[in-house]
């Protein structure tokens, strides 16, 4: 249920541009949620839609899932992590700081923790439409 | 973290010092004392803290973001909640994302004193913490050998030179008497806090914070807090 | 890298157990037995051995590359040549590139040992020595504390994961008889090289290598060397 | 006087493609060098001549130099790193080890030694021209 803070760090970040840019209102704002963290997309939404803020009343927050990309820093290959293979204990860690996957998950191909996570790591802003 | 009044990061450059017996101990005499106290480990590739504080199968609660457990009247936050037994190879870009990510979620709510357990090394942890936590204050470790305070010192002009607070330096694990770090410290106009001395029973009160407190160290260390901080 | 016949990492993870003081006595031992030796001082935001040395005044020449300076009959390699006085606040990408820079231009030409100082923590550094360096052996340090054993546990774990060569453990400032480390160490199957004991005469030998040697401890590492290095 | 190390490191990279892409010639290897480490292109281009390997007989060099670009990390500010202003013990440990001006460079508006070297830092392959 962090999602909550994670929203709360979406809008604090919106707020700032909206601010940096002088938008009077925000129209739409694009977040990608990366498939490493799991993020659960009802209550982001949910939650998001409860900690509008004046300018942002009639927002649309378009949400789109990104898969995650790992490469090995040791032999290069690259990967989709898939949580279907993480015990529940593993993925609820992940779920809370991304970067415990070098903890647990390896290279499939050399068996390295030494990779780099290209995509799809957490939660990010891709865009911000907005009127002056 | 607006609730937080105070953020003190215990830190030193050098490992092996005392941070994180330094960072738990004035925890722990701090809530003690009644204040509203957290204790943060951010040496993520080797955090000690749990061992020091006895602090086992605890686990944060979700609620709106992650309440930190409570332990001996701190509310206590480790990446060992979610590492376990495991080692976290995390090389320092890792780092700075876990920690923005932790400071994200975690809900101090109000706090008179948010202790920070610093890694070892001048690198992503220190930089952040001096990015992000602008009403940060240092309380430096060093001990009474020239090869800490090799490191110690360049943490401290560093530090001077960013106009950084530093609350005041510890001389840790002394054995005899000199007055060499006192005079290096108090001559670049720093506060020297005094010294803590090198303690056998330490060790044995490793995970038991009763005894840790009635300990030479505990019981200097708690003298230096009523003196020094207020 | 081609003309070095074995590489060893003194690592530990945890900070202060002393990794430095032994991969500094080590190079020296080594040399005096007649081998070619280098070292390598990797912990670049806090390095020690120049003051363990006592290595001063000292510049690397410029031929097709850097010539490491001869100290004690070992060549000598860290970045306080580059940095002086001065703290080197390095985020983790920094060290990364550093190091492969500094292994790119430092000509160590043939050498029996290369033994490299490692910084504490299980970051960058270590990820690139076991990237970079495939022939690489860690040498893992820990004292008798349960403080230090946490991390070091953690790393053996790693290491025997990643199917590394582990030379082996030294158990160092020993105070009072006990197995447990030992204990832990064979159990893993990996060699317990023996215990160096803690030695006040230490401090006051920083710097004089010749007095290094002759303390108890310098002694002892001396014959776990004969011992366990062949 | 190292140039002769950097540009064994760029032979030895040069060769560790030709043999990857499986090419019988390398025709044109196109260096850039970045200003924050101050490489000496007349040593370096001279170090290259004599280090060419049969499959570079007919290569062209053809090096570029890239301004160093640095941005704080704590405030925001780009600057561009000059050398000029550095004495010259300093840029020669900057000329060994770039990253070493994190001991010395900081940011010219708020002081902070946290900036990172967006462009510019040292020597790197920029492409590679051949035949099969
Ligand atoms: N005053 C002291 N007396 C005896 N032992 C101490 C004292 N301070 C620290 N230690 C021991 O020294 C080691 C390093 O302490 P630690 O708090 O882990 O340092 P750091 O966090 O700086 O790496 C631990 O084994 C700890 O128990
Ligand atoms: N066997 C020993 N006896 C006494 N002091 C020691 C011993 N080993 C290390 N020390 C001291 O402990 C401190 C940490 O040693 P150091 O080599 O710098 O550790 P590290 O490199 O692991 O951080 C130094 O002050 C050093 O002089
Ligand atoms: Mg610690
Ligand atoms: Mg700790
Ligand atoms: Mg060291
Ligand atoms: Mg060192
Ligand atoms: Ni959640
Ligand atoms: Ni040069
Ligand atoms: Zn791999
Ligand atoms: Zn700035």
């Amino acid at each position: 249920m962090h999602e909550w803070a994670l929203a709360e760090a979406v809008i604090s970040t919106v707020s700032q541009i909206t601010e940096k840019e002088q938008l009077k209102e925000v129209l739409e704002v694009k977040i990608k949620v990366g498939e490493l963290q799991q993020i659960e997309l009802d209550i982001l939404e949910f939650a998001l839609s409860q900690l509008k803020t004046p300018k942002l009343k009639n927002v649309k927050f378009n949400i789109q899932t990104a898969k995650a990309e790992l490469k090995c820093r040791y032999c290069g290959h690259k990967w989709i992590f898939r949580k279907e293979k993480m015990n529940e204990e593993i993925a609820e860690a992940i779920h809370f700081v991304p970067e415990i996957a070098h903890a647990y998950v390896k290279c499939p191909k050399c068996g390295s923790p030494d990779f780099e996570i290209l995509e799809g790591r957490g939660i990010w802003l891709e865009s911000i439409k907005g009127a002056k | 973290m607006k609730g937080v009044n105070n953020v003190v990061a215990v830190s030193s450059g050098k490992g092996g010092v005392g941070k994180s017996l330094i960072a738990s101990t004035l925890a722990v005499i701090l809530a003690r004392k009644g204040y509203k106290v957290g204790l943060f480990d951010l040496d993520f590739t080797s955090p000690s803290t749990h061992v020091i504080l006895g602090a086992e199968g605890l686990q944060p609660k979700e609620e709106k973001g992650i309440i930190p457990p409570e332990v001996h009247g701190i509310k206590y936050m480790s990446i060992v909640y979610y590492s376990g037994e495991h080692a976290v190879p995390l090389r320092g870009a890792d780092i700075s994302n876990a920690l923005i990510e932790l400071f994200a979620i975690t809900r101090w709510n109000t706090l008179d004193f948010l202790i920070i357990d610093m890694p070892p090394g001048i690198s992503d942890a220190t930089l952040d913490i001096i990015r992000f936590v602008k009403k940060v204050k240092f309380l430096v470790v060093t001990t009474p050998s020239q090869l800490a305070f090799e490191t110690v010192r360049k943490l401290l002009d560093l530090l001077s030179e960013l106009g950084i607070n530093v609350v005041g330096v510890v001389e840790n694990m002394k054995m005899k008497e000199s007055q060499f770090i006192k005079q290096q410290v108090e001559g670049r106009g720093i506060t020297f806090w005094g010294e803590t001395p090198f303690d056998i029973m330490v060790e044995e009160a490793i995970g038991n914070v009763k005894k840790l407190l009635t300990t030479e160290f505990g019981s200097i260390l708690e003298e230096l807090v009523a003196k020094n901080l207020k």
